[in-house]
């Protein structure tokens, strides 16, 4: 699957799919997306780029090893539970913040800890399938 | 009581450091811990003796009525001087006999353990504590009798022990129970005062038989007896002091002490004296058969045991003043001749009668003191046994019920038991030395001390019976009685019908002897024809054929095949499901309203009828591509189901998953030529699972006629807003629910990250370090044939 | 509102988040011992505030229930929690020799977390839905410690238990839509509640049987329980010590929970049924014991015994019942744990866990002996052992209610249970080795200190019954009468 | 209109135990995936089939009428995802099944 245009069409789409992803991560609290699509969405990125040029410039692209997207989107989601326990409040209560974060996408992003839960599930869940695809790439070829 | 238990528990425990610090000699030492509770004990007796019954309780678990409660009175304490008393003395004995063997110090502490649970048995005054010791008292003997532990039959008969001795304190457990719960209460002292409550419970029958089950196991009684010759598989000593002078008299010691209970009604004369009688003569006729020395005794004892219980049965005062003595006496007798048999043995090397000869001259004192023990055993005047027999035949004469089946059968095994003592007790060291290879030597003092001193208290005893009369002796049948007595026993009481009956059995027993002496051949014919009557075949045929249907039937369930698993799993719920439906009855619902037909909009319909055929041309699809095609059909179609049906989020992700899953179901079973079809197309998975699925579909039609209640979503999408997210579904995923979301990313993670310890690494295997002994170890146990049959048991 | 609740989850995953992030071998091993000592403390914090409380909620979320999800912990959930937490405190040391360097590599602590953490989940949810997704959280982490050994053995067991447990999982959840489908919600107190009517109760029926299979599947009663003895035997001793200890024990406290508050079995053909399947358990199970020569395999099966004991106490009912169903599962987490451990004892030390080619541990390993004589003979019954207090629950309560049969068969399975403990002690340790060399291979001190713990457990609950008694009958009355459960998750924690 | 769906049930877990009663690895795999997916639809069923629109508020204050049950949506979502997650792995059990025995037969796996 080596093929030039390939190889050259996946570099041009991932970004394009990568600002999808995160637009879906980022809109998932009020319209049909979320962490788990966009990571999807993301990984599916990631999974174009391997399959069109090969494992190792996947890896490249994924900047850091799989297993330390799932390990940073387990603890994110384990901290958007915790922090309302270092405040006092029970675990997993929403906690709201305005204004640290700048409102950028205007109205549609809520800084808060639902939303800091929901980077964690985009992070593991791009973790986990680029995980899967480098496994079953490696090994697929038996 | 409790002092003492613990006196004996710190004891138990010193013995092994006790003896690999001062070798052998520990024995003595840790002697003193019986021996000074034996003189404590004594000490109590004047007290005990004018009727006063000592109490002691300390709460324990209160919720189950169990109480750390003891009680002192005649009958505990008779048991009580013979436990420490035969205990120390075997102590004493182990010194020399066991010397050489590197497992004495264990062996030590074994012995001391196995007095605490006796001694807690015999002074227990609450019922489940009593039993506590009771199963403590088998444990213990276990673990002797395999004291040669390498020797396969030593294992075989501890473990066939155990096994008859636990099933009999299971079912004594469940009479126990059965009293307290009848009585309301675990207390011995108040359960004793309950004898008309008890006798009047419409299962007093059931109890009955629970608690002699207990009892006739554990004293070895017909048809239970075979254990006990198999025990003597353990060293000597352990045989002196279990199996013949203290633990299997619990047996006996329980129906005792029940006595005032549950005894005195018909099924009670009928049952315990029945199967005592029995015993008795089942045992003589074997012991008589015997050539082995301690097999001898062995038989012998349950032969005694046999007496005891019948005893105990009939009743009467004479009987259990009968009881009380003969118990001191058989202790007595029976230690020491076991104990100079472990001596023979010992020097010797041998211990077949049939061999030995001319002991009383190369091992003078052991020989004395089995000569006297002997001679109690035959009922010689005066020994202590001869005032035994005495007793023994007054009971029997005046005896309610039955009395001429019970004394004809006492006298004839006594004569049997005279026959046997003579030959077990006598001859070995009277006789002239026949085989000259072999060369016995007296003992070391050790083991020479405790036999003599049994002897020379045989005679003592027997000769001054006065002396045990009012401190021992009435205390215990007053306690076994529930009422003070008078009572009075003396060597010579003119001549009588017990006298003449007395002597007739030494004449014949002598008689018997020395007939055999000549027929021969009738021993070995009867020596052939009781080892059919050992219940240890009969046992080990019960067990296997137990172990053999266990086998079967697990052969049966455990086959090994997932797919029987998974049908069970399928037909279980189906029929869960049918039992389910039936009582719901929802089929009734399945066809109440028409417009669950109609009302579809034809473009729905035609998904569905698609997908369905879809589904069903996967089953029976043959090509790979094929079943993925029909499957991604089914996978899609239900993305747009959930989309038709308002569920936009679902949709995107069922059409997500549903791509992942078929490039990895195409990466992954890609390389397979075809599928092998096996024997998957047969008739019985497709009626099971037409059947099944059918009910499922029933199950969920049912589920729309019945709603209870409204749902409470109208809360989350009222609250929504408050959790600052219009989507309802991912406010309800990171917000309301989240902790759902955490497990289930956590399941990916452990998925995606297990799936490549699976194929790469191997969490469950290592290859440094214990893990790799234990990989290579691994191998090895796979690649096991299965066990024999044969090798379950052993 | 209690955070203390959501401990014992997090504990658990924040290791297992770090073992993915670091990779270095030793920190794995020291944050094993050290989060599952934590988990431990957290444990018994809990187990001494639901001593002061009765019931303890936490509203996940700040969602009042039946709206968010609800952990709860009464009684029986801390003291499952606390010997569950035991349990993984000596895993955790006895992996420490147990599980190589590669194994560590390949993130095997990574699974031990999670399966721990899952394991607490289903115990701490009042939430019929959370449970579910514990139990897969729990389960999937089982799918990788018991096949991924990679050796044919494994795959073949790891197979069957993925495929059972999967069907057993979809059974749980169409069991949860049914019930969501007609009383509307998924919380436990609000379910009991809405279908407080037996009417009601009735018409769920088909929803109560799949949850019963479901149950019934995970907790390894007859005839569903074939998944365990293929499995068990196969993994690190490590992993089929927590196996044993702790996962079907999940099955059988859903089973206590869910037909004690929703589906109450007091006089319901459900509780006949039960009670009949608990004998054929007891039974299958000693006769599948009786008849296998390795270990752990026995072990394996009498832990499908015992399940049936537990199970009956539950059937049976009222206080004796469930009080004797709540002993055992305790006392049986210890020692069933307890035993595994001494099984990959004499695997490591002998190279087999075949007992008919191994021997010798009495002469030369007297101490490691007596320590597998104390949880042995506790499992066989033996006084004054908590195993013997475990069975006199279950005789008392089944003679006083009438159940001869149950007593009957209880008291015969004891016998068979002793039989096989027995064979282990007269094989594995009185006999010579086969071979000829004794086991002289010291026994490394990190295998030592969880058994003898586990023993030192057992002796407490032996000779000192009492306390657990109490509390346990106390957990007992809890179920009987869930008000005060009902309450504190619904109207008490708002 | 839920009779259909009700058939499709129906369809779906009977074909998925016919799959799952196979001596072939794949099949039973396959069974596993249909079973899941059979389940999910069940739990929407269940708690009832709308037309109407997606639990998505308009952002003010209004809820669309009628609208789709969201928590039912919000447990399958979760199912989905597990059953993903546990389909996936066991693929992966099943491919080292077969570099190890060879073969999809269970029967060659079979030990007990």
């Amino acid at each position: 699957m080596n093929s030039i245009p390939l190889s050259i069409i996946s570099r041009l789409l991932f970004p394009l799919q990568l600002t999808l992803s995160i637009i879906l991560l980022f809109r998932g609290h009020n319209l049909p997306g979320g962490g788990f699509i966009g990571g999807l969405l993301a990984a599916s990125a990631f999974a174009l780029v391997g399959f069109a040029n090969g494992s190792a410039r996947m890896k490249t692209f994924l900047l850091f090893a799989p297993s330390v997207w799932i390990g940073t989107g387990m603890l994110l989601a384990l901290l958007a539970g915790l922090m309302p326990v270092l405040m006092g409040e029970a675990f997993f209560k929403g906690l709201w913040h305005y204004g640290i974060i700048p409102t950028i996408v205007a109205g549609d992003v809520k800084p808060g800890t639902p939303m800091l839960f929901d980077i964690g599930v985009y992070l593991l869940v791009v973790g986990i399938a680029s995980h899967l695809v480098l496994l079953f790439e490696s090994k697929g070829g038996d | 009581m409790i002092s003492a238990l613990a006196i004996l528990l710190i004891s138990s425990l010193l013995a092994v450091p006790l003896r690999s610090l001062i070798g052998p000699r520990a024995g003595l030492l840790l002697a003193l811990a019986p021996a000074g509770l034996f003189y404590r004990t004594f000490k109590s007796l004047p007290e005990i003796s004018t009727g006063a019954v000592f109490l002691e309780k300390t709460p324990w678990i209160s919720s189950l009525g169990v109480d750390l409660s003891f009680r002192l009175d005649g009958l505990s304490l008779l048991f009580l001087l013979l436990i420490y008393g035969i205990g120390a003395l075997v102590l004493i004995y182990s010194v020399g006999y066991l010397k050489d063997d590197p497992l004495q110090g264990r062996f030590f502490g074994l012995v001391l353990f196995f007095l605490i649970a006796m001694a807690g048995l015999v002074a227990a005054e609450n019922l489940i504590l009593l039993f506590i010791f009771w199963e403590l008292t088998s444990v213990a003997s276990y673990f002797l009798i395999s004291h040669y532990h390498t020797d396969a039959m030593a294992r075989r008969s501890a473990l066939r022990a155990l096994l008859i001795t636990g099933c009999g304190g299971l079912a004594l457990l469940a009479g126990l129970i059965l009293i307290g719960m009848r009585c309301g209460t675990f207390s011995l002292t108040e359960v004793l005062l309950q004898r008309e409550n008890l006798v009047g419970d419409p299962r007093y029958l059931l109890i009955l038989l629970l608690v002699l089950a207990g009892a006739f196991t554990k004293s070895a009684q017909f048809p239970f007896h075979f254990w006990l010759p198999g025990a003597m598989a353990a060293p000597a000593p352990v045989s002196a002091l279990l199996h013949s002078a203290t633990m299997v008299k619990a047996g006996v010691f329980l129906l005792a002490r029940l006595f005032p209970a549950l005894g005195g009604t018909p099924e009670w004369h009928t049952i315990v004296t029945g199967f005592g009688a029995i015993t008795m003569l089942i045992g003589a006729v074997i012991a008589f058969a015997q050539t082995d020395l301690k097999r001898l005794l062995a038989y012998s004892t349950v032969s005694s045991l046999g007496t005891l219980t019948m005893l105990t049965g009939l009743g009467t005062v004479e009987a259990h003043k009968a009881m009380v003595v003969f118990l001191i006496v058989h202790a007595a007798y029976k230690a020491a001749l076991f104990l100079v048999s472990g001596s023979v043995d010992h020097a010797v090397h041998t211990r077949d009668v049939r061999r030995l000869g001319g002991l009383l001259r190369e091992m003078p004192l052991s020989a004395t003191a089995a000569i006297i023990s002997g001679l109690s055993m035959c009922g010689f005047p005066p020994m202590l046994g001869f005032l035994g027999k005495e007793l023994m035949y007054e009971a029997k004469l005046q005896a309610p019920q039955i009395a001429g089946l019970v004394l004809s059968a006492g006298v004839a095994s006594n004569i049997l038991i005279v026959a046997t003592a003579t030959a077990a007790g006598l001859r070995p060291y009277l006789r002239t030395k026949l085989d000259d290879n072999i060369h016995g030597h007296e003992v070391s003092w050790t083991m020479w001390f405790g036999p003599l001193l049994l002897a020379t208290l045989s005679i003592i005893w027997g000769s001054m019976p006065h002396l045990l009369q009012e401190s021992v002796i009435r205390p215990a049948i007053e306690a076994v009685r529930g009422e003070p007595l008078k009572i009075k026993l003396a060597l010579w009481h003119g001549i009588n019908p017990v006298l003449v009956l007395s002597v007739l059995t030494l004449i014949l027993g002598a008689a018997v002897f020395m007939v055999i002496k000549i027929l021969r051949r009738f021993r070995e014919w009867l020596g052939a024809l009781v080892k059919g009557w050992n219940g240890d075949r009969t046992f080990d045929l019960l067990f296997d054929g137990t172990l053999g249907a266990a086998r079967y039937l697990t052969r049966l369930s455990q086959h090994g095949y997932l797919r029987g698993y998974v049908a069970v799993m399928i037909a279980f719920t189906g029929m869960a499901l049918l039992w389910a439906v039936w009582k719901v009855e929802a089929w009734h619902f399945a066809f109440q309203s028409p417009d669950l037909f109609l009302s579809a909009p034809p473009a729905l319909i035609i998904l569905i009828l698609l997908m369905c055929g879809s589904a069903i041309f996967a089953a029976v699809a043959k090509s790979r591509l094929a079943v993925l095609s029909g499957f991604g059909v089914v996978g899609f179609g239900i993305a747009l189901l959930f989309s038709w049906h308002g569920a936009p989020d679902l949709a995107l992700t069922q059409f997500f998953v549903e791509t992942i899953l078929l490039i990895l179901m195409l990466l992954v079973i890609g390389h397979l030529p075809r599928f092998q079809e096996g024997r998957g197309m047969r008739l019985r998975d497709l009626m099971l699972s037409v059947g099944v699925g059918l009910l499922f579909a029933i199950v969920t039609l049912h589920s729309f006629w019945v709603h209870t209640n409204d749902s409470i979503s109208s809360f989350y999408l009222e609250n929504a807003p408050v959790a600052k997210g219009n989507n309802v579904v991912n406010v309800i995923l990171v917000d309301f629910r989240a902790l759902d979301t955490m497990g289930e990313i956590i399941v990916l993670a452990v998925a995606a990250l297990g799936a490549s310890a699976v194929l790469r690494g191997s969490p469950g295997r290592s290859e440094t370090g214990a893990g790799r002994r234990y990989q290579l170890s691994f191998k090895k146990v796979i690649s096991q044939r299965k066990p024999g049959f044969k090798e379950t048991l052993s | 509102m209690s955070n203390l609740l959501a401990f014992p989850i997090v504990i658990p995953f924040f290791c297992a988040a770090l073992n993915i992030l670091v990779k270095n071998g030793i920190f794995r091993r020291v944050l094993a011992v050290v989060g599952t000592a934590a988990t431990l403390a957290v444990s018994i914090a809990l187990l001494t505030a639901v001593e002061a409380s009765g019931v303890v909620v936490l509203n996940a979320g700040g969602w009042a229930a039946p709206f968010g999800i609800v952990l709860v912990a009464d009684r029986l959930t801390a003291l499952m929690v606390a010997i569950s937490a035991c349990v993984g405190f000596c895993s955790a040391i006895f992996s420490l020799g147990d599980v190589g360097s590669a194994a560590n590599r390949a993130g095997f602590y990574t699974f031990f977390h999670i399966l721990l953490g899952g394991v607490y989940g289903a115990f701490l949810s009042g939430d019929l839905f959370n449970i579910f997704v514990w139990f897969e959280v729990m389960l999937v982490s089982s799918f990788v410690l018991i096949s991924s050994g990679g050796s044919k053995a494994q795959i073949g067991g790891g197979m069957k238990y993925v495929t059972l447990n999967f069907i057993s999982s979809g059974l749980f959840l169409t069991g949860i839509g049914l019930l969501y489908g007609k009383a509307g919600t998924l919380n436990l107190a609000d379910l009991a509640l809405k279908l407080a009517s037996p009417a009601d109760r009735e018409t769920m029926l088909p929803a109560a049987m799949l949850i019963f299979t479901a149950f019934g599947i995970k907790a390894g009663l007859f005839p569903l329980y074939s998944w365990l003895p293929a499995s068990y035997h196969n993994p690190l001793p490590t992993v089929s010590a927590v196996f044993a200890g702790l996962l079907t024990k999940v099955g059988v406290y859903a089973l206590i929970r869910i037909f004690t508050l929703v589906f109450p079995l007091e006089g319901t053909r459900m509780a006949d049924l039960l009670l009949i399947l608990s004998l054929l358990t007891m039974l299958f199970g000693v006769f599948g014991a009786a008849t296998q020569m390795d270990a752990r395999r026995i072990l394996s099966f009498h832990i499908i015994s015992q399940i049936g004991y537990m199970t009956a106490g539950l059937a049976m009912g009222g206080l004796g019942g469930l009080l004797s169903s709540i002993f055992y599962t305790i006392h049986h987490i210890a020692v069933k744990t307890n035993l595994f451990f001494v099984a990959g004892i004499l695997e490591h030390t002998s190279g087999s866990g075949v007992i008919g080619r191994i021997g010798g541990y009495w002469k030369t390993r007297p101490l490691f002996s007596f320590l597998f004589i104390v949880p042995a003979f506790s499992l066989a019954g033996l006084p004054p052992l908590s195993g013997f207090w475990a069975k006199l629950l279950v005789l008392k309560s089944a003679l006083s209610l009438g159940f001869a049969v149950t007593a009957v068969i209880a008291l015969f399975v004891g016998v068979y249970t002793l039989f096989s403990m027995i064979k282990i002690w007269n094989e594995a340790f009185l006999k010579a080795p086969p071979t000829g060399d004794h086991p002289t291979r010291r026994i490394p001190l990190v295998f030592f200190i969880p058994v003898m713990l586990l023993a030192t457990l057992t002796l407490f609950f032996s000779l000192i019954p009492q306390g657990l008694l109490s509390f346990a009958e106390a957990a007992a009355a809890q179920l009987i009468n869930p008000t005060e459960y009902i309450n504190a998750v619904l109207f008490l924690s708002r | 209109m839920e009779i259909w769906t009700v058939l499709l049930i129906g369809v779906l877990f009977g074909v998925s135990f016919y799959f799952l009663l196979s001596r072939n690895l794949v099949r039973v795999l396959l069974g596993l995936l249909l079973f899941g997916q059979g389940v999910n639809l069940l739990i929407f069923t269940s708690a009832g089939l709308t037309t109407g629109h997606a639990p998505i508020l308009d952002g003010s204050g209004n809820t669309p009428q009628p609208v789709a049950d969201p928590l039912p949506q919000a447990l399958i979502l979760t199912a989905i995802v597990i059953g993903l997650g546990m389909i996936g792995f066991s693929l992966a059990l099943f491919r080292k099944a077969r570099e190890q025995a060879g073969a999809v037969d269970l029967d060659q796996l079979k030990e007990d």
